[in-house]
């Protein structure tokens, strides 16, 4: 396959309104096709996105509305490896048990089922969150100090 | 004022708050369950957190999850809405423990109302009617009987902690009571975690009303008429107008001032609803209190041109009632519109494909539904609230059939059919009806 | 695959309204196609229909409705060679001069372009319709004093 | 009471009628061009007749048809909406000529207004003030420069038969006369088809009232109140409120009584409106009286709790006037969202892919939009009026911003943005504005 051949094509394609391109010659079968339309475009686009999330709170609400929510970059990690840690209740996360203490953890930490990783405040408690697997911590998506949401991504965990 | 105001509560009436908070220049912050990611209560405060999976008790019925929430966001009040935690006194208590102002009454007025039984001696005590009924809680087929004796049937056992339509047992022979109270107790204790039961006479053909009452933290109490919630299905209002056609002036002043009297005997503050039966001849009853916004509010908004979350905000802030009286005017009526599941016994599901709400003249929507909806089982599926005003009930009763026809919902099932039929009866029309009105149709 | 051809199928169809273009010759085989998307889908289906139009009115519109406009059934006929005669205006219909005189055109009447085929009652006046084509009348779709609409079809001519 | 009516006319303005008609129990009958297929006008009438092409002459402005329309649909009368054909007397002649009730001002009083020279010498006979100007047409040159040496720079050139903000010019040198004049002549011939053209002082400062008007056939006529249209584009009405916050008690009485003076001065009947200019020392002067519905009457509604095209339809059937006098309450904003092009010499297109509009309390929604919606180039590309009502001004602002913030439009540009400006500058806020508020921005 002339991969420039290929190329040309797709450039033929993507600055088409077409949606799809098959080719078939001496054998060689070729198919390009644009995602099809997903039910989504129905929905409302300014109604369901983006709204503000916990992950981006500040003083002008108005803005954030404006800007899509960052995507953290997880390109550099095979995901299908990758053990995502959640935040089970809302409050906010401290990576270590004082301020002078070290953190529990650090990116390159390997850790076992029950290793305490952090902690979430809520409600003047101290929840300590603990591994549900072992591996080596790959990620911390969450500073000292910051509040997190129920569901938020605290920490990836690589899996051995 | 407040600067922010976290709303504990969801969809339409979360919104309904958001509103009034954009209006007072307050911002607000939004909890939800990850199965209200893309609702508008969501959409539209300032801030959103995600608090919980779908389930209410893991999410809008959780007390520390949301005062956490609070907490990190930096709200300085708790406003519940109407359902879910509003009339839940340890909730408030815990908002007072953790410097948060809750908008609704102190934890003691709450409590004091809870109990329906112990309540309804307090009614009695500072000299207003009551229903006649038991002097004490049944705790036996004897105790029964000797009221019976007295009433005759049919005789109503409630549930010392009934609320929302739910703990009403109606007895119509001597052969069903064992069994019913057996139930009720057993049901009671399931639902409200206590079993103890009373029993009241049934007062044939009664309208059921309801007082608004408004309390500031300086002891000022005023009424904002009534509200006929005698359409009811299976003891759940379904219908609401203001103001009522039973009612005259006479009757209402005297309602009116029954409520306040009872409103100041606990001090009341904030927005509260002192509920009445009325018999054919006007005899009317004090049954009960309800210490929270209503769903039916609005309809009293409309003809007494107020907004009462706003004055639930500034009265849980200490600003006092503005002393103005409001002159009221008008005819309004509300409708709830849900959607319904085909299939009687199963919970509606499904997408709202298309939500196009009526419009134009005396037309107010309350909703938070819009086209691509999903509604998810485990809340209330209310679509919107339709509330009309006109310039008399029988505008209000032609202009809400109007809004009914301009109302278009597909991909599910509503309830609107229900209203349809309810306006264009006669009996309806010439008010003769009692909150029997379904189980004698 | 010559591209330079491809680019030209490309602006073929994407300027055309079709949704596809399908190429076999020599073993080669091609095949183009637009995304499907009907716009009509997004609309909110009770919104647009059904409306009541001019040739159901009676008076219980309520009912109107909720019955689907009832179509007239053309199977029958070759379209393609029929020409839609159609009310230029709003009126009344009506096939023939006076109550009592024989009507202008009658199913299986011959026309010429000119022929006088009814008139239209509009604001007292009476408007003669004539045929703008040759041909057959091979239908006649409305009832002689029935009120017609705009564009509404009155006769199907066919072409010889 | 009539049994069905036509409405000569499309979109939001033809199904605000409708409404008020379901309401009535009037049967109506919609009238469409095959661009307006889909329109929830036609969606909404009980009957629709598609009466032509897109183009408002083979359509919504042509006679013959609307006319035929009513006559196989039996309708009784034709309500003309606030556009097209509202204020052709000819049209009102040719209805009354067919037996079709006009549902407006007889075809004689109309007319008596359309030449805005000739009315304003009426105005001036019966002892109303009227801006000071040119005695006469203006011929040539020299009698405009004899009013020029009188008042000064600047003057207003004006059509004769200007209207909606048309045949208007601002002179502000000597050397754009010349030149004014002859354009304005031309432009006069050609949309009104007459180009004699009068002279006026410029009233610097001015306010922009309107004081609407209703008179039955008994000869009884009342104003309800004002409305104040002082912000304005290129001579275009773009938000309007009420009460306006520039009169007073006593100067809404006098320009009240003065508007029914002039009113009874040619025995009007129906909804008509008496427009002033008042300015800055409160001298207020009568231009000229608009003899139909106007797009801002949503305002007036509101504040006076009254239908006013039911009204009109009550003296168009020779029902005499109420004589309940409303009370006002409150105050009431009102906006107009429009499709805007992003090109802006070019009308806009396009799909609204999605109508999503606000609700909650004081909210008021007059549109024939929907998601799904296809805007036609050839009709005004309206997409909603917002109005609100609220205690007082300061809410009302509140309430409309809100609003503006809720209102979700996707697929086509609109002029939110403007009014979210005016709403938030603090000239709005303190009304410290005239009619040249966007020039002297």
């Amino acid at each position: 396959m002339d991969l420039n051949y290929l190329k040309k094509l797709i450039k033929m394609l993507d600055s088409s309104n077409l949606s799809e391109i098959e080719i078939e010659e001496e054998g060689t079968k070729i198919r390009l096709s644009k995602p099809k339309q997903k039910i989504a475009t129905q929905l409302p686009t300014q109604i369901i996105t983006p709204y503000p999330s916990i992950t981006n709170i500040n003083p002008q609400p108005a803005e954030i509305k404006e800007k899509p929510e960052p995507t953290t970059s997880t390109e550099e990690f095979n995901m299908s490896k990758i053990f995502e840690v959640k935040a089970p209740m809302v409050g906010t996360f401290y990576r270590s048990p004082s301020p002078e203490a070290k953190p529990y953890v650090d990116v390159g930490s390997t850790v076992k089922e029950g290793t305490l990783l952090c902690i979430i405040e809520a409600m003047k408690l101290m929840n300590e969150i603990e591994s549900e697997v072992g591996g080596k911590i790959v990620k911390i998506l969450v500073e000292n100090g910051q509040p997190v949401e129920y569901n938020q991504v605290l920490f990836y965990i690589e899996k051995p | 004022m407040f600067n922010k105001i976290l709303i504990a509560n969801r969809g339409e009436i979360a919104l309904r708050i958001i509103r009034t908070c954009m209006e007072m220049g307050i911002k607000t912050v939004a909890v939800y369950s990850t199965a209200d990611k893309n609702a508008l209560h969501v959409r539209f405060a300032d801030e959103a957190v995600c608090i919980g999976p779908p389930e209410p008790e893991e999410s809008y019925l959780n007390i520390p999850r949301i005062i956490a929430t609070a907490e990190i966001t930096n709200a300085e009040a708790i406003h519940p809405g109407d359902g879910y935690l509003a009339e839940n006194a340890e909730f408030a208590e815990i908002c007072f423990d953790s410097k948060l102002v809750f908008i609704g009454p102190d934890p003691t007025m709450i409590k004091s109302t809870e109990n329906k039984f112990l309540f309804k001696q307090h009614i009695k005590n500072i000299g207003l009617p009551v229903i006649p009924g038991s002097e004490d809680y049944i705790k036996n087929h004897k105790d029964a009987e000797q009221i019976i004796e007295q009433f005759g049937f049919p005789v109503v056992l409630k549930s010392a902690y009934g609320r929302e339509g739910m703990g009403i047992s109606i007895i119509h022979r001597i052969e069903d009571l064992e069994k019913a109270m057996q139930n009720l107790r057993e049901k009671s204790q399931k639902i409200f975690g206590n079993n103890q039961i009373y029993i009241e006479k049934f007062i044939k053909g009664a309208r059921h009303i309801g007082i608004q009452i408004l309390g500031d933290k300086s002891g000022n109490i005023v009424h904002l008429g009534e509200r006929d919630c005698t359409i009811q299905r299976n003891n759940k209002k379904l219908l609401e107008e203001c103001p009522s056609p039973f009612l005259d002036i006479t009757l209402r002043e005297q309602m009116g001032n029954d409520a306040i009297m009872l409103a100041k005997s606990i001090k009341y503050t904030g927005a509260g609803t002192v509920e009445f039966l009325i018999d054919p001849d006007k005899n009317f009853y004090v049954t009960e209190m309800n210490t929270r916004l209503q769903a039916e509010h609005p309809i009293t908004e409309e003809v007494f041109h107020i907004d009462i979350v706003k004055e639930q905000i500034r009265i849980a802030n200490g600003n006092r009632l503005l002393k103005k009286k409001t002159i009221p005017t008008g005819h309004s009526i509300e409708c709830r519109i849900f959607a319904e599941s085909p299939d009687k016994d199963k919970l509606p599901t499904g997408t709202i494909t298309t939500y196009h709400p009526p419009g134009g003249n005396g037309i107010r929507i309350d909703s938070s539904c819009y086209s691509g909806f999903v509604i998810n089982p485990l809340n209330e599926p209310l679509i919107a609230k339709i509330i009309v005003i006109a310039g008399d009930r029988e505008s209000a009763i032609k202009r809400m059939l109007r809004s009914l026809d301009e109302f278009i919902v597909e991909g599910v099932n509503t309830n609107k059919s229900i209203f349809k039929k309810i306006l264009t009866d006669p009996k309806f029309k010439s008010y003769n009806y009692d909150t029997e009105y379904f189980e004698t149709q």
